[in-house]
Formats: structure tokens, sequence, C-alpha cells
């Protein structure tokens, strides 16, 4: 067991749940401040050594490549954030903080598990461990009928998604008789295209479509998005869309690259009609939870598209769209969190006149939609011009004209907000600036500038991800 | 894997199996007429009245210890393949089950102090 | 020297930028920050201008932004040239002028700060949008051009007309940018470069010919019109109005609607490769001249006389450029900056003065309002175009350009619109300034504040035109392509225009002024002069039905455009998307087993398509 | 006759289908995990057939994951369950659907 080494991110990010549970456990809740900031540490110190440790691969199951990294650091970035949003959860919600920093923790394990895997056991294993933590946040205030309801949904939905998925590993299994993603190739190459393998991909592409919220494997996203605490509802949109996508790029990148004619024909039409659908049913909401929770079924839509174009453009420009996302999302729910914080509503009315009301957050909420819907100079332009660019040297063109409808439509209901904000009047009650603690202003300075500097100057992430993508197609 | 091409029909059959089942769902759904009334709801058609509730209780208490044993008790079955071998993997695999166990001795540390273990 | 350019539109975005997160503390200071930024921007432009005046020959920056692995390139610069430094030091003058007006203007209201914030994003994104050296960039501060715009018009929000207003130019203009944009994008996918030069360089060595070309050029001057409000696209820009007077000065006189001249002069070459684009041009402009004009001779709100007046006079320059008479149309927009602005605010000096629009209820200002009314005296003088005003030269060379292209037609029609001009703008003036004070309230003379940028403009408008040559040279040498300016310098043309503008202002002088003392007098002392009282009551009365008549004729017609085709469409279109999206909500019904349902429903879809797509597979089915 | 992999795996398509069947009928939060921890089993029986007939141990292990898993999936879905149904005290999915839209 010579590299140990490689696995060092995954064990501290391990030992850092475990130290936190047990300071919970021997801590008095005067003491729970020590819970953030043990897990704050913990996390810089993951990123830290992920950028230490040399690539290669631990066994079979385990690669830490570029792709991984890459993938990695912005679930981390994720998790720093959404830790910090979360920061005094339990004075909000009235519920313990060092449970749910546990469970928070452990899902972003088993993405960084996902990034890595190679390997159907640990994917499948990486699956779970993300997916159940985030159940149990997301019902993590019964008491609450939204939550309860949003919890048992997205259980027995995801148990259902995942079966689906495990019941395709079987299938492939029993026709190639290995585990090994890199071994499943030639061994499918030499079966052909027999009827168990397309019913295993497509039992596959099923589970694959839960995680990544691709219509019609959809449904649960608004509510569970809704049910669940505000932070959840942004570390599902973020994180586990990443976990869904760099899911999808192993599997069927490593797996399955002599069917892509199969898949990428089918993701086409379900990225379209993600994309409209997303859009379309964005528009009458006034939940600003599940506004953004259909905008982000959108933007799976697009994303998917990347997938279709299943090239290095193709690849590259996902992972750079995820950033951007990533950005953009966080700040618009941080936004969301810190409205919710002073006036207990997500609804729209609690947005009327914001801009006066608090001009820093209306802005920073105007510069989160805008990049979402894509508007130069911001991060999301940068990202849809290189994911559509990628997809129309594919030639995909009709795709790419419907994504560039579909954006002009998202603006519909982005302004419909922004509107809210600048244009109509602030409630008669409604008049008191919005107080910002300082670890939410830490996450919106950090995402606004993210938000800018991705859209001004975008070379370097691009750049990094085109030279990762390169050298993960090309082993 | 010739053989399971020759089987097409039976997945074929399945398929098709579940799309008639799905459809015979949705068809009733869409179809039925929603109007539930009190007595339609009794348990018993025949009209005769029910005593006592229809399910019978059980102190959530029972479930959590249900919970507890079966997660532990699973657990368990990782045990096995590596006593089997356990000569042979030698020092680091014992390592890596103690680590393993200690896990899970944590997890019921945290039962047993968030008070999931006592009898309420 | 030009790597520094990017500092003249950053500064009012940083001004915007500091009072937008200020909030309400800074209101006190709003002002002061922005019209201090633009204030420094103005200097630089200046640097610039002396700079290019010496040396006109075009700069270019750009840094290259986006690059797909296509050959697909966004480049982010800024292209200099004699039109740009002009529009510069209009734009950074104008905007300045109107700030520090606004300080007064605004002084009460509590949306102050606000009100700052967007007129300097105004500003930053029309200086963007002047500077910016490829198509896609001039389209990104096109657009932010008009949100902010939208803004502004709806800055008094609560005043339900003033909201639609805003909605209204936003939808409006959409319809003209939608025509811009396909325009921008053919442009790319057949040059595939949206570099201006490298555009007009295509241009001239006819890569654009043909249906290509006219159906480009008219796709950009769909965008054009939609901004420079011609026709039919002109109907947002009286009931823009409803914003803040100051406002109406800056964005819907001297600046933005001349954006849309802007434009057209800036990918001029794309235009001149089309015959067929310039004579739409011309004819458009033209057509949008007259038929505004008439229109403004019979309004009764002051600062919709000045609306309908500023789009004959956009009109004017179209049809400059359209007749090729490129210095001419720029000149025009520059003297037009000058002077429209100064009407406007002078108009907004008089509202702010008697409270009301309605010129019938003022009268006789004159005396209690001396810098204004005779500062707005000015400014009508050179809007009429009597020589020595800048108006005079400016419309000159139009005619002149008019002539040069042989198109007699135009020639004549903007002679009579020169009458109409200084009919309607004489009118505007002696019913406000002269005759007996019939307002009740007394109107009193503004601060300094806002006269002193009354009187600034009032020497530009009074000056600017003896530099005519002058400018001529310098605009024309921005043309790339050296053309030799042609008139044939035959004294017909001003004559006859002369003629006119006399024409124009004896008719109102007549009907408004003398009118206004012969009632009382004339009547009783000369009943020999009865007669000609009575001559002159004819004319009113012709006047008046074939006014009626007109308005009538027009009115309607505007009314029914307005309601079917635009309101029609948009509302349209967006209820379509609500439909859309009620109806698919419903799909989430919220029942779990809907949800399971929708799952397998698409695994079989799935399953179904794997099987159609291998036939093979369906083969072996026995 | 001869056994072969393909018999097992129609059996677990069986399972399959009939746990969709399960599914689709409960109303019961439970017994709807009880119906998809069924689609587990069948999974768990395909990769040990896998094993046996394919000669790769990676299936068996496989099937260990999966069996344990499903435990922990189970345990997850009852806590859950008797959390909301401590506070809803009702777990019918059928009124469950404050959630729509």
């Amino acid at each position: 067991m010579s590299n140990w080494f490689i696995l060092l991110p995954e064990i501290i990010l391990a030992f850092t749940i475990m130290l936190v549970l047990i300071v919970d456990l021997i801590s008095t809740s005067c003491q729970r401040l020590w819970l953030g900031v043990l897990s704050l540490v913990g996390i810089l110190l993951t990123v830290i050594c992920l950028w230490i440790v040399p690539s290669g691969a631990f066994g079979e199951a385990f690669l830490n490549d570029g792709l991984a990294r890459f993938i990695k650091s912005i679930v981390l970035l994720a998790l720093l954030l959404v830790v910090l949003f979360s920061w005094d959860f339990d004075k909000v919600w009235g519920r313990p903080l060092g449970e749910y920093l546990v469970l928070l923790l452990s899902s972003g394990l088993g993405i960084l598990f996902l990034a890595s895997g190679t390997e159907m056991i640990l994917l499948y294993i990486g699956l779970e461990l993300t997916t159940f933590p985030l159940v149990l946040l997301t019902a993590y205030c019964p008491a609450d009928k939204k939550s309860a309801e949003g919890g048992l949904k997205f259980l027995v939905l995801a148990a259902l998604g995942a079966a689906v998925l495990l019941f395709g590993f079987s299938l492939i299994y029993a026709a190639a008789g290995t585990t090994q993603l890199q071994a499943l190739v030639p061994a499918l190459i030499q079966t052909g295209n027999t009827p168990l393998v397309l019913m295993g991909l497509l039992c596959i592409l099923a589970g694959l479509g839960f995680k990544m919220a691709l219509v019609p494997f959809h449904m649960w996203v608004p509510d569970a998005y809704e049910g669940a605490p505000t932070a959840i509802t942004a570390f599902l949109s973020v994180a586990g869309k990443t976990a869904g996508f760099v899911l999808a790029i192993r599997i069927l990148a490593t797996g399955f690259p002599v069917q892509v004619s199969e898949w990428s024909r089918i993701f086409a039409v379900l990225a379209a009609v993600t994309m409209c659908l997303g859009n379309f049913a964005a528009i009458p909401q006034t939940n600003m939870k599940r506004l953004l929770a259909y905008s982000s079924i959108a933007q799976a839509g697009y994303i998917v598209m990347g997938l279709v174009a299943f090239q290095v453009l193709g690849l590259s420009s996902i992972l750079y769209y995820l950033t951007a996302y990533l950005f953009a999302n966080l700040a618009a729910f941080g936004v969301v969190i810190a409205v919710e914080r002073s006036s207990r509503s997500v609804e729209l009315s609690a947005y009327h006149g914001l801009a006066m009301r608090s001009p820093r957050l209306a802005l920073i909420m105007l510069l989160a939609l805008l990049s979402l819907a894509g508007i130069p100079p911001l991060a999301g332009f940068a990202a849809k011009f290189y994911l559509f660019a990628a997809v129309y040297s594919e030639g995909y063109i009709w795709l790419v004209v419907l994504a560039v409808l579909n954006s002009a439509l998202s603006l519909y209901y982005y302004l419909k907000v922004i509107r809210a904000i600048y244009i109509q009047k602030p409630a008669a009650d409604a008049v008191q600036p919005v107080t910002v603690p300082l670890a939410l202003t830490i996450v919106l300075v950090v995402t606004t500038f993210g938000i800018l500097a991705l859209g001004v100057y975008p070379s370097p992430i691009v750049d990094l991800a085109r030279e990762v993508v390169v050298l993960f197609l090309t082993p | 894997m010739e053989q399971i091409g020759s089987y097409t029909t039976i997945f074929i059959a399945l398929g098709v199996g579940v799309f008639c089942l799905a459809a015979g769902i949705f068809v009733s759904w869409l179809v039925r007429p929603m109007n539930p009334t009190p007595l339609k709801m009794e348990p018993y058609e025949c009209g005769e009245p029910a005593i006592g509730p229809a399910r019978v209780k059980f102190r959530t208490s029972f479930y959590l210890f249900a919970l507890v044993f079966v997660i532990f008790d699973v657990e368990v079955v990782f045990l096995f393949p590596w006593a089997v071998v356990f000569q042979d993997l030698g020092l680091f695999a014992f390592i890596e089950m103690v680590i393993f166990i200690f896990i899970l001795l944590l997890g019921l540390a945290y039962a047993w102090r968030k008070g999931a273990l006592r009898w309420r | 020297m030009i790597n520094h350019a990017w500092i003249i539109p950053v500064l009012p975005l940083a001004a915007a930028v500091i009072v937008a997160l200020a909030g309400k503390r800074g209101d006190r200071l709003a002002g002061s920050i922005s019209a201090g930024a633009i204030f420094f921007s103005l200097i630089i432009s200046l640097k610039f201008f002396a700079a290019f005046l010496v040396n006109p020959a075009a700069k270019e920056v750009s840094w290259v932004w986006l690059k797909s692995a296509g050959n697909l390139t966004l480049e982010v610069g800024m292209l200099i040239d004699p039109l740009t430094v002009i529009m510069l030091v209009v734009v950074t003058f104008v905007s300045l002028m109107v700030q520090i007006y606004s300080m007064g203007y605004m002084a009460e209201d509590e949306g102050k700060a606000r009100y700052f914030a967007f007129i300097s994003l105004f500003t930053f994104s029309m200086l963007g949008l002047v500077l910016a050296n490829n198509l896609v960039m001039v389209y990104m501060f096109w657009e932010l051009v008009g949100l902010s715009s939208y803004l502004l018009i709806g800055f008094w929000y609560h005043k339900p007309e003033a909201a639609n207003a805003g909605k209204k130019a936003f939808v409006v203009t959409r319809f003209g940018d939608l025509g811009f944009l396909i325009g921008i994008l053919v442009l790319g996918y057949f040059l595939n470069t949206f570099n201006i030069i490298e555009v007009g360089t295509a241009a001239q060595t006819g890569k654009l010919t043909g249906g290509l070309g006219t159906c480009v050029a008219l796709l950009i001057f769909a965008g054009a019109v939609g901004k420079s409000a011609q026709f039919p696209l002109h109907i947002w820009l009286p009931d823009a109005m409803e914003g803040p007077t100051p406002v109406s000065a800056l964005i819907h006189a001297a600046t933005m609607v001349a954006a849309g001249v802007f434009l057209v002069a800036r990918v001029f070459p794309v235009f001149t490769a089309s015959d067929t684009a310039m004579l739409v041009v011309a004819y458009v402009g033209g057509f949008t001249a007259i038929f505004a004009a008439t229109i403004a001779c019979v309004q009764d709100d002051i600062k919709r006389i000045l609306a309908y007046s500023t789009v004959s006079q956009l009109g004017y320059m179209m049809m400059a450029l359209g007749c090729g008479g490129y210095f001419a149309g720029v000149f025009h927009l520059m003297t037009h900056a000058a002077f429209k602005a100064l009407l406007f605010l002078a108009a907004g000096s008089v509202i702010h003065a008697v409270h009301t629009n309605n010129i019938w209820e003022m009268g006789g200002l004159i005396k209690r309002m001396g810098i204004t009314g005779t500062t707005m005296l000015i400014a009508a003088v050179a809007l009429a175009g009597v020589f020595p005003f800048s108006g005079f030269f400016s419309k000159d060379a139009i005619l002149f350009a008019a002539l040069d292209a042989g198109r007699m037609d135009l020639l004549v029609l903007g002679i009579f619109t020169a009458l109409l001009t200084s009919f309607y703008i004489f009118r505007l003036f002696f019913v406000v300034f002269t005759g007996k004070p019939n307002s009740t309230q007394p109107g009193h003379e503004s601060p300094a504040v806002m006269t002193m940028p009354l009187m600034t403009l009032a020497i530009l408008s009074l000056g600017l035109g003896f530099f005519a040559a002058r400018f001529e040279h310098f605009i024309v040498a921005s043309l790339g392509a050296n053309r030799e300016i042609l008139h044939q310098h035959n004294r017909l043309v001003p004559m006859f225009a002369f003629l006119a503008v006399l024409f124009g202002f004896g008719w109102a002088y007549l009907v408004y002024f003398q009118k206004a003392i012969s009632a009382t007098l004339l009547t009783r002392k000369f009943s020999l002069l009865y007669k000609l009282l009575k001559h002159k009551y004819f004319i009113d009365e012709i006047y008046l039905f074939f006014v009626r008549y007109v308005m009538l004729v027009v009115s309607a017609g505007l009314a029914w455009f307005d309601r079917q085709v635009v309101d029609g469409a948009v509302n349209g279109v967006a209820w379509l998307c609500r439909r859309m999206g009620a109806g698919i909500r419903r799909l989430q019904v919220g029942r779990l087993q809907a949800y399971i349902f929708a799952f397998v429903l698409g695994l079989i879809v799935l399953a179904v398509s794997l099987l159609v797509t291998h036939p093979d597979v369906m083969a072996i089915i026995p | 006759m001869m056994i072969t992999l393909t018999h097992y795996l129609v059996i677990g398509c069986i399972l399959f289908a009939i746990s969709m069947y399960g599914v689709f009928t409960r109303r019961n939060a439970v017994a709807l995990l009880l119906a998809i921890e069924l689609i587990m089993l069948a999974v768990a029986l395909n990769f040990t057939a896998g094993t046996r007939f394919l000669g790769d141990a990676g299936g068996q292990i496989f099937a260990i994951f999966v069996i344990t898993v499903a435990a922990a999936e189970a345990a997850v879905g009852l806590a859950l369950v008797i959390a909301i149904y401590r506070n809803q005290k009702d777990v019918d999915l059928d009124r469950l659907t404050i959630l729509k839209g």
C-alpha cells in the first residue's frame, strides 16, 4: 500500500467529520462556535492537500486526476461557503448544529469520492453517501411541514433513482463481467450492443438523469428545494448538480465511449425538453426558492448540452459552466438567506423595494440573476458562450438555437425579480434595512467577486478546464 | 452472450408489461370518479361499523431500537470476508478493520449520548 | 494616450456604483459625486478632442475577451476617431450640464440618490457605446442604454403613466433592437468578424453587395429606427416625456436618441455599399422629419412639442446620412444636442416655476424669467436655423447634402420642414413668454445652479456654427476613404431656407403675438384695420380646421398602431409564455405517486426510443 | 435443463417489475421503501449470479455493499418517517401535498 498519500484529502475530511462529531458529543452548547471553526479548518486543509497530493490511482477504484481535482475544488468551495451560510443555523432554525455539519460534510465527502471513482462500487457508495445526508438535511426541521414533506419525497425518489442506477450497473456487470469502468470498454466492444447492455445503459441514464435533474426525472427538485432549509437548498443546487454531472462524465466517458451515439442522442432530446420545461415552469413562480429551483433545472438543461457535444470543448465548457454557476447561484441564495433572516419569508413580495432598503444586497442579487441569465460581461455569459460554441461546433445547430431562445425566455422571470427589487414599492412594514451577519457578508463578497472576475477575465479557468479535460480524454 | 439475445423476448415482454401496468394505473387514475363519502371510507363495506382504530399503534421507541440494531447488525457483514482471509491479510487489514469498528463505535456512542437508546 | 480612454466611461460607472451603494445616506452628496466624475470625463474627452484635431487618424486598441476553439472571437476594445471624440465631448458635456441642472431641479425629490445613480449609469453606457470597437460591444451598451433610459423614464414609478411610458419605450425599442441583433449575427456569420473597422473595409471592398448587404444594412437600420424614434417606431418618445425633464434633455433630446444616427454613421460604409439602404434611410428620415413637424405644430404640452421637434430633427439627420451627407448628419447631431438640450432645460425651468406643462396656462413669463426666456429664445432661433446661429449651418449642410444627392423632393421637403419648425418653435416661445401673464401662480426665475447650464448651452448654440468648415474637414477625415467635399455653392438653397424660416416666424408672430395685443386695442381704435383682423381670424380658422383634421388622422393612426401592433404583439407573446408556464406548472401536482409515475414513464420512453433506434433488437422478437 | 445466468437475470427483472408494481400501488411511505428495497435485492441477486457465472469477485463484494447500503437506506427512511410521524401524526403520502406547482 504505497500510495495512501493519494487518499489524503478524503481522509482529512473524514477525520474532520469524526472530530466534529466527537466535539459535538463532549461539548456543551456554549462551545458551538468550535464546530463551525473546526469544519472550516478541515475543509481548508482538504483543499490545500488536494493540490499537494500527486495525480495517480489508488488501486483500480480511485483515480486522482485533473478532472477530479477540478471538481473537488468546486465542491469544497461550495462546502466552505455553505458552512458559512449556516454559521448560526441553530439560532435561526432552532435545530442542533453539530449533526447538521456532520451530515453536510459527509455529503461533501461522498461527492469527493464520486469525482474520483473509476469503479462501480465506489461510485455507488459515493452516490449514496452524497444522497442520504442531503435527504436528512432536507427534512432537518420535521416540525416544519414543508421540510418534512420535501424530505420524504426526496427520500423516496432518491432511493428509486439510486436503485434504478444500481439495477443498470448489475445488468452491465452481467454483460461485461467487471465493475471496472475502463475494463468495460473492451468487454462491451466484444459483446456488442446486446439488449442486456442497452437495458443496463438505459437504467444508468435514468439514474443519472435523476441526479442531474433532467426532465422527466426532475420532479423531486422543486419540492425538495422548497422544503429544505435555504442553506441546504443552495448546497443541493450547486454541489448536488456538480455531483450528478461528474458522475455522468465518469461513467459515460470512461465506461461507455463506444455507445456515445446512443446516449448523446438521448441527452440531446432530454436537454431540449429540460431547458424548455424549467424556464416555462419558472415564469409563474412567486416563491424565490422554487423559482431558483426551476431555474436550476433549466441550467441543468444547458449543461447537459456539453455532454451531447462529447468532446474536449464540450466537457471543458461543462466544467467552466459549473464554476460560473456555483458563484452566481450561491450569491443569489446568499441574498435569499439574508432576506429570509430579516423577514422570515422567501416570497417574492419580501423583495419589493429591496434596492431602497439595502442597495448592496439588491446589487448582488441583480448581478447574480443577470449572470444566471447570461448577460455580458458576467460569468454566466462567458459560460454560455463557450458551451453554445462547443455544441455549435459539434453540429447541433437546432439545439443551440433552442438554448439561445431559452436564455431569452429566462430573462422574463429573472427580470420579474429584478423589477420587484428595483421598481416596486416596499411593503409598509418592511422598511428597515436587511442586516447581514459577517459570515454571510464574506460569502456574498467572494461570490460577487467570482461572478465579475470569471466574466471579465475567464481565460485562466477556461485554459485549466481545457487541459484537464484533454488529459482526461487521452490517458 | 449470444444466448442472451434469444431471451430478448422476455425483456421486451417485461418492458411491455411494465408499460401496460403503468398505463392501466394512469388511465384508471384519469377516469376514476373521486368523491370519497364517509361511508365509502369505512373499512368494511358491508356497513359493519369499525370499532377502535384500524392500525395498532406501536411506540416509536420500538422503531428506534430496530433501526440501531439493523444498522450495527448489517455492518458486521463486512467482518466475515475479513475474518475468513484474516491470516493472509496481516496487520494492515487489521488496522483498517480497527478503524472501521472505531467508526461504528463512534456512531453507537453518539446514538447513546443523544438518548436514542433511552426508553421513552 | 489611447490606452487611457477607458477612464472616460469608467468614471461615471464608479460614480453610479458609489451612489447606488451609499443608498439613502448618500443623498446629499449624490449629485456632486456623479457630476464631479462626469466633469473629469469631460476634461479627458476634451484632451482627446484636441489631440484628434491635430491628427484625426483613427486609433484602435483591443484585447481578446472570449475565444472559442472555433474562429469565433469576442474582443473588448476601443475605436477612437473624430466621430468618437465628437460624441464623447457631446455626451460628457451635455451630461455635465444636465447633472448640474438636476441638482437644482431634483433638490427636494426623495429619490435623488437613485436618480443620480441611474443618470451616471446611463452616461457610462452611452460613453461605452460610443467607444466600442466591435458591434457586439455596441449592442451590449446599446441595450444598457435602453435599460437605463427605461429606469429613468419610469423614475416616478408611483405615477402609473410614467411606469407605462417606461415599459412602452423599452418594448417598442425592443422591436428595432431585435432587427439590430439579427443584423449583427448575420454580419458576423458572413464576415466572421464583429470589428467595426474590418466590417467597414469589408463593405468598401465589396464583400457586402447585393441582397445581403442591403438586408444587413436595413436590419441594422431597424435598430437605429427604434432608438432614434423614426417612423413608425417613434411612438415611444412623446410618452417618454413622463420622466423628469432633465432626463428628457439628456436622453431623449441630446444623446440616446442620437445613438441611432451615430450607429448609422458608425457603420456608414455598410450603408453606402447599398443604394437601396441609403434610399430607405433618406426617405424614412425625410418623412419622419415633416410628419413629426406637423404634429409638433398643434401640441399643447410644452414637452411634447419639443419631443416631436426632436423626432423631426432626428429625421433630418437620418435624411442627411441617407443622402450621403455624413458631415451634415453628424454636425447637425452636434448642434442639435446643444440647442435641444437647452430647449428642454429651459422648458424644465419654466415647468419648475409654474408647475404645469400646458402652454396655454403660461404666458408673459419673459418678464419674470428673463434668463430662461432669453436662453430659450436663442435656442429657438438656433433650432429654426437663423444665420448666424448654429442651427443655420447644420441645416444648410443637410439641404446641400440633399442637393448633392440630387434628391430635389427631399430638398423641398426639408425646406418645408424648416418652415414648420420655425413656426412651431416660435409659437411655443410667443405663447409661453409673451402676452399677458395668465397663469395664476407667479413664476419665478430658477436658482443659479439651473440657469448657469442654460447660459453655457446658449453660448454654444450661438457659436458652434462658426466652426462648421473646421469640423467638416475634421469629420470627413474620419471616413477613411477621403471623399472630397462637393457642394455646388448656389446661393438659392440658403435663400429659400431663410425665406421659409422667415415665413414660419411671421406666421407664428401674426397668429400668436399680434393677436395677444390686438384683441383689446385694435378693434376699438382702428375700425379700418378691422377687416385685416378679420382676415387674420379667417387664416386662424382655416389653420385650426386644417390642424384638427391632421391631428385627427395622425393621432388616430398612431393610437391604432400603438394598440393593435405594438401592445398586441408584445402582450400576445407574454401571455403565451405565462399560459405555458401555468400549464406546465400544473404537472407538478405534488403527489409523490405522480412523480414516481413520471419517473417510470421516462424510463419506458427511453426504453422504447432505444428499441426503435435498434431494429436489430426488434428483429429478434419472434 | 441447465440453469444459465440469463435465468437469474430474468428473476432479477421480474423482481424489478414486482417492486415497480409495489412502488406504484403503495400509499404508505414505509411500504414504498420496502418496495424499493426489493429492487436492491434484485440487484444483489444479479451480482451474485454474475460472480457465479463470470468468475469475477467484484460482484460478490458489490452485493455485500448493496445489502449494507440497503440497510442504511431503510434506516434513514424509517428514521425520517418516525420523525415526520412524531410531528405531523401522518405519513400517508396522498395527504402530503403542500409542495406543488
